[in-house]
């Protein structure tokens, strides 16, 4: 056991760390926020330049072979700074999708784009009837030829409109909601029939709604094996969920410091109101939760890393516990500021906006809960 | 005790629905149950049509205009009005300023004011908050100086709700430096018109535009608009955030939204087979606020019985404060659980109405995070909940 | 609608305060609760003098008519004194099911002795297996010549041993779990077969383990029509937990008190901690879910009275509130007195005490939470 | 970070194992499982039991009878404990009191009192509280007054944890009552058979008798027994606070406890045909409590990970008392829901060893609801959990 970050690690964080503080002065976010993309292509430039869109890949494919708590690293200081450029959707969703069921043709089409920074990519797994139930798909694809033919709507698609690649779960066999049929496709984003709704999230990003028409994709849009799409979407999704649990907990540490830091200048009835011990106990409280949720973190991604079997059930853990602590956080964060917090000017509610989504994501409280209790069994005991 | 209308009760009620339905204009019950936005004229237009009926004013006095009724028919008109998605009565004129008026205003401004208002003519906006001073409204800093028969008023005050429409504003301001915080306020009534006056939009984190700071850079005021005495600013202002406290339990538009949440949860898919409205766990989170909010209803009713044998609301009337911006709260939550990954798209289009966007996701989903996001608000203003604990903590518990 | 009390309410009140306030100090009652019987005949024949154990009879029966509201108002005051006569399952509960389905020969036979207080009554419903599921009955009653033989096991049986006749649910009908085919007796406690087993409870009463061997009973005994006997058990059991919901008002009432009293005068730091904010707004928070039980109380006491579809649905909503803040101000009550919130010799752990053991009488918060929601549809819409 | 076991970890895990199920008296691991009482010869069997292993101090430096193992081995060791149900060590003498002598005593007393603590030779009992100080113990008033080479104690002890089988006491007293009420505090050791000492029972709310109060009469105690300086008592207790903190979270022992629970509930029906293992209710309650204590432990490692880089536990440790008693007291409440109806009976005769009495209901529900009222006293105890968001809201957020 140890919980020591490598020199490496420790490196990598400092460097998130310089660009959050050089390039993310909050106002300039905001303005970011606003324009059509979303999100500025000189940053997503210098992130090719520092390596970080090459991290998790395999060395074969151009990668630095980064492990899920490298990444967690970097979501937790992206998660301080707000940013808005799609690492997630690109390099954790999308990247998670390729490294997993991508062939050797497939890697080599897409990922060098990826690393370089000239290709984004988008993971379209939700449908409006399935709610977070990944195998509640209803797009079917159908076997044409020696191809596919795809139809059906997916949901808020995470960085749907800026993809070059959509990475689609549709249907190759079975009833909508069975396990086993579910297959990925990797399909260029401007192929005949596809059509996608961009819109702004509630959190300053990016999503569309992506309509599939008659979609004609050859044998080789098939990623991995027919049929066999749940298991790899599944692990992505676990993964994602370390990711942005990392985000909301680099979120949750800047309000917790935000907070404390206002209530020690903001004087009510003629004393700092972080000297009302209400207040205090309550700020002790988001402090501990954040820290509670940094524990499971850390449990979450160690036990990826390693391949153990109670991995899936440490994610649900941390989901579950992310987003009782995101809510409780962000709340108080924001009632603690009073009237400031509720303002679009200030950083503290857009923290609080994305720990809301953040817990809207891949599954919220309720099912990871269940999902928990479902997967009792796999922890080891120690 | 006894929990029945009388037959009496019940032909008030129909009375009260049958207006809500065929008399009122429908345009605007529409646009509130589709979830748009209303123009300052339809909240106008919805005042003068209650005025039209003398229901304007319930909470009164008679001879001002008000209707006179018990507590149990307030009960039903506001379970009515819920109920037909009439908006509620924007409260900076009617039940803000107007009861300071008549209760310690002149013969003069009385009559000046109180009609206008009963009639929704002139709009009224509050100022009382400053950047400084929150909750903590003695420590408030907006001077007004007296000069010949005006005072010259300089400051700033802000979260001044729906100010962009106002044409007068009441305001405590600072008339005496010198004496004890709480005993130097007076309570001014301000013409928007006034030269010097500035109103700046804030935006807010839903990412609309409903509060306001409002900038007084040497205003003129006749000293006939100070209400009552000089000095005495803080005992009305204090007076006022109990009668803001009873109407912001808001039982009967919770009420109302759980109906609609339970309607629309039965139309959106679980993603096991089922509906939301037959998720087990959805339907717990459902239950625990409707049961808050059961007990809250009769909260509200035995504090309004204990108000017509007793006179004025007491403190207990706090609890009716903070359970009640919980529970909306924790209504506007839920609607957000329901909206599963639809709670992320940004489309504030669909606040307008007219405008003809196509939704994303489900209808209602629109709506369902920037409710929740804006009414954070409601436990931090008109007095932060904690500060309601604290005044049932001193005024009740004794402590 | 109409909040008040009427003077005759108003003076019953004032009765049973007098009666706590001459009659129970702590002492005296944790010494009551140490003897074998577990309270004072002295006292009951106190009860039968002053009427309290006629109230709720018809006049027919000879009694007084209650409401469930007053009913209400005698329990809620008998909660603040923590009292320990077994009115609640000699009155509440075995009267409950005489009123609503004995014969008039039953009511002949055990009312008068009731309401002179020389008999006691117990209800014997609840089995192991069962939990809180009042239709999972295992115990039988076979129907033998004009008579019926009874076998099976009753759990936790308050006053089971003080106990003249029991009332006892078996199956003459049905599976396990049926909502047709139970059916109530009425039996004298001294029949041959009976075994109780006697024990205290947690919260200073008395219950018993009762088994049924071979117990035979004549045609008599049936309560009401055979096989129909769920729904007056529901009807019985709804109304002792309004019962049950006004003792644990009083509980929290009294506790409340006791502890803003004590805050005030225990000094730590050099200040009574009382004036501590974070106790202090704890102390509002016992308050106000005191009050909210308060309105679920009234609201379903009303209700019942009033015969409204809902009353049901009401009384579920009022044990799921009563748990929650019986468990709430008890557990705070004790932190916030400290040491001696954990001592024998103070009535402050009495009353957590019982608050807990009344949260798990009827079915805990999680059970009427979902019967609250399956009784949906039946509030009136106002 | 890693955290996977190296193979000599798993080797270790393995002898101590071993040791437990092999060598470890059977008889009191068996009286654990079943939840009876242990007599005060368990526990001083337990514990010399640990220390012919030379397992009885893992916390000890190594020259002083300390087993030198890293945070891991220490892990891996509670684990193992809570385990094979091995009782927990009685901390007075060996986590309170000896850790305060091998800090601050002289060589005297390192001799004299440490060998004895750690085979378990000499019972001791803490002596901090008093009935007007609890969590402040600044304001304590127990005198101790210089005469000649001895103090002359007078006072009152509170909630003294099995003070009714102590030899030993050691004691916060004050020397000084003309300084701050702080620096006039030393730290006495006190031996129980000195004349004018007097323990009397105090019965908790669960029935048990585990607090005493112990009163000094005129107790005349040799000036050799001050531990290191006079008048720095408070500086030394406050030191030992956050040792008894650090051993609080308990996290090995609720994991075990929520085995049990486990195994309890599956056994359980829950009237709707299925046990309490498979009741969605049930079980959500459960993953809540077990999610927290997961989280807890990675926190506990976290911080003894800190400590191994860092040096002393600093204010989080606070978080491990307040988050590990939750936990453990949410364990109870379970135990309590699971039993249904059969959380009334109150058997205590089921708590002692040898009882005949045939369990009323299922076996463990007798136990149920004394454990839960028992353990609401660990978030009183130890400097109560509000003091401990003082000490985080002061020392950690600078507030």
């Amino acid at each position: 056991m140890d919980f020591a970050f490598t020199e490496e690690q420790e490196l990598l964080r400092d460097s998130v760390q310089r660009f959050v503080r050089e390039n993310y002065p909050f106002d300039k976010r905001n303005k970011l926020a606003e324009t059509e993309a979303g999100f500025s292509s000189e940053n997503w430039a210098m992130f090719a330049e520092l390596g970080w869109l090459a991290l998790p890949f395999s060395e074969v494919d151009g990668g630095l072979d980064g492990t899920v708590i490298d990444t967690m690293i970097m979501m937790e200081e992206f998660g301080k700074g707000l940013t808005l450029e799609p690492y997630f959707p690109t390099v954790v969703l999308g990247g998670g999708a390729m490294r997993r069921a991508a062939s050797p043709a497939q890697r080599e089409a897409v990922l060098p784009g990826v690393i370089e920074g000239t290709t984004h990519l988008a993971l379209a797994y939700a449908e409006e009837q399935g709610r977070y139930n990944l195998a509640d798909v209803a797009t079917t694809a159908r076997a044409d030829g020696d191809g596919f033919v795809l139809n059906g709507r997916k949901s808020v698609v995470l960085n749907g409109t800026a993809a070059d690649w959509l990475i689609v779960s549709a249907r190759t066999a079975g009833k909508q909601g069975d396990a086993e049929g579910v297959s990925l496709f990797l399909i260029d984003s401007s192929t005949k029939g596809i059509d996608r709704r961009g819109y702004r999230t509630q959190d300053g990003g990016r999503a569309a709604e992506v309509t599939l028409e008659d979609v004609r994709v050859s044998g080789d849009a098939l990623m991995g094996e027919a049929g066999a799409g749940l298991a790899v979407l599944e692990a992505v999704i676990d993964e994602a969920i370390v990711a942005i649990a990392a985000e909301a907990v680099g979120a949750m540490t800047a309000l917790n410091a935000a907070t404390v830091e206002y209530s020690k200048t903001r004087v009510q009835f003629g004393t700092p109101i972080g000297k009302f011990q209400a207040l205090q106990h309550r700020m002790v409280e988001m402090f501990m939760e954040t820290e509670q949720t940094k524990s499971l973190l850390y449990r979450a991604a160690m036990s990826m890393d390693s391949g153990r079997p109670d991995a899936a059930r440490c994610v649900s853990a941390l989901k579950v516990q992310t987003g009782k602590a995101g809510r409780f956080v962000g709340q108080q964060a924001v009632q603690i500021h009073g009237g400031m917090g509720m303002t679009y000017e200030l950083n503290v509610g857009h923290y609080f906006k994305r720990l809301t989504m953040i817990n809207s994501l891949f599954g919220n409280i309720d099912y990871h809960m269940r999902r928990f209790a479902a997967l009792d069994g796999t922890t080891e005991a120690a | 005790m006894d929990m029945e209308f009388s037959a009496e009760q019940q032909n008030f009620r129909d009375s009260v629905r049958d207006f809500f339905e065929n008399t009122y204009p429908s345009d605007i019950r529409d646009k509130v149950r589709r979830g748009v936005s209303l123009s300052k004229d339809d909240m106008v237009r919805s005042q003068k049509a209650l005025a039209s009926r003398g229901w304007a004013a319930p909470n009164w006095p008679v001879e001002y205009g008000g209707t006179g009724w018990s507590p149990t028919e307030k009960y039903i008109f506001e379970n009515e009005m819920a109920r037909a998605d009439v908006p509620p009565v924007v409260p900076f004129g009617m039940s803000m300023v107007a009861p300071i008026i008549y209760s310690f205003g002149s013969k003069e401004q009385k009559e000046r004011y109180l009609p206008d208002i009963l009639n929704s003519n002139v709009w009224w906006c509050q100022g009382f908050s400053e950047p400084g001073a929150g909750s903590d409204l003695a420590s408030l800093r907006t001077k007004a100086v007296r000069d010949g028969d005006s005072y010259i008023v300089n400051g700033t005050k802000t979260w001044t709700t729906l100010g962009q429409y106002a044409e007068w504003i009441f305001c405590l301001v600072r008339t005496d430096p010198t004496v004890k915080p709480q005993e130097g306020i007076s309570f001014l009534l301000i013409d928007m018109k006034t030269k010097g006056i500035t109103v700046s939009p804030i935006q807010t984190i839903d990412g609309g535009f409903e509060v306001n700071e409002v900038n007084f850079d040497d205003v003129r005021v006749p000293v006939e608009n100070l209400v009552g005495e000089e000095g005495k600013g803080w005992t009305y202002a204090k007076k006022l955030l109990t009668h803001e406290r009873t109407g912001i339990a808001g039982v009967a538009r919770s009420k109302h939204q759980i109906g609609k949440l339970k309607k629309i949860a039965s139309s959106i898919p679980n993603g096991g087979g089922a509906t939301m409205m037959e998720d087990d766990d959805f339907r717990r989170r459902l239950s625990e606020v409707e049961i808050e909010l059961m007990a809250l209803e009769f909260t509200d009713l035995r504090a309004l019985a204990a108000v017509q044998t007793g006179g004025a609301p007491g403190p207990e009337s706090s609890i009716l404060k903070i359970k009640g911006t919980e529970i909306q709260q924790a209504i506007t939550e839920l609607f957000v659980e329901a909206s599963g990954y639809y709670a992320l798209p940004y489309t504030p289009e669909r606040f307008d109405d007219g405008s003809n966007v196509e939704p994303v996701g489900p209808d209602f989903a629109a709506f369902a995070a920037p409710r929740y996001f804006n009414v954070r608000k409601t436990s931090i203003y008109g007095g932060s909940n904690e500060i309601q604990k604290n005044i049932i903590a001193k005024a009740v518990l004794g402590l």
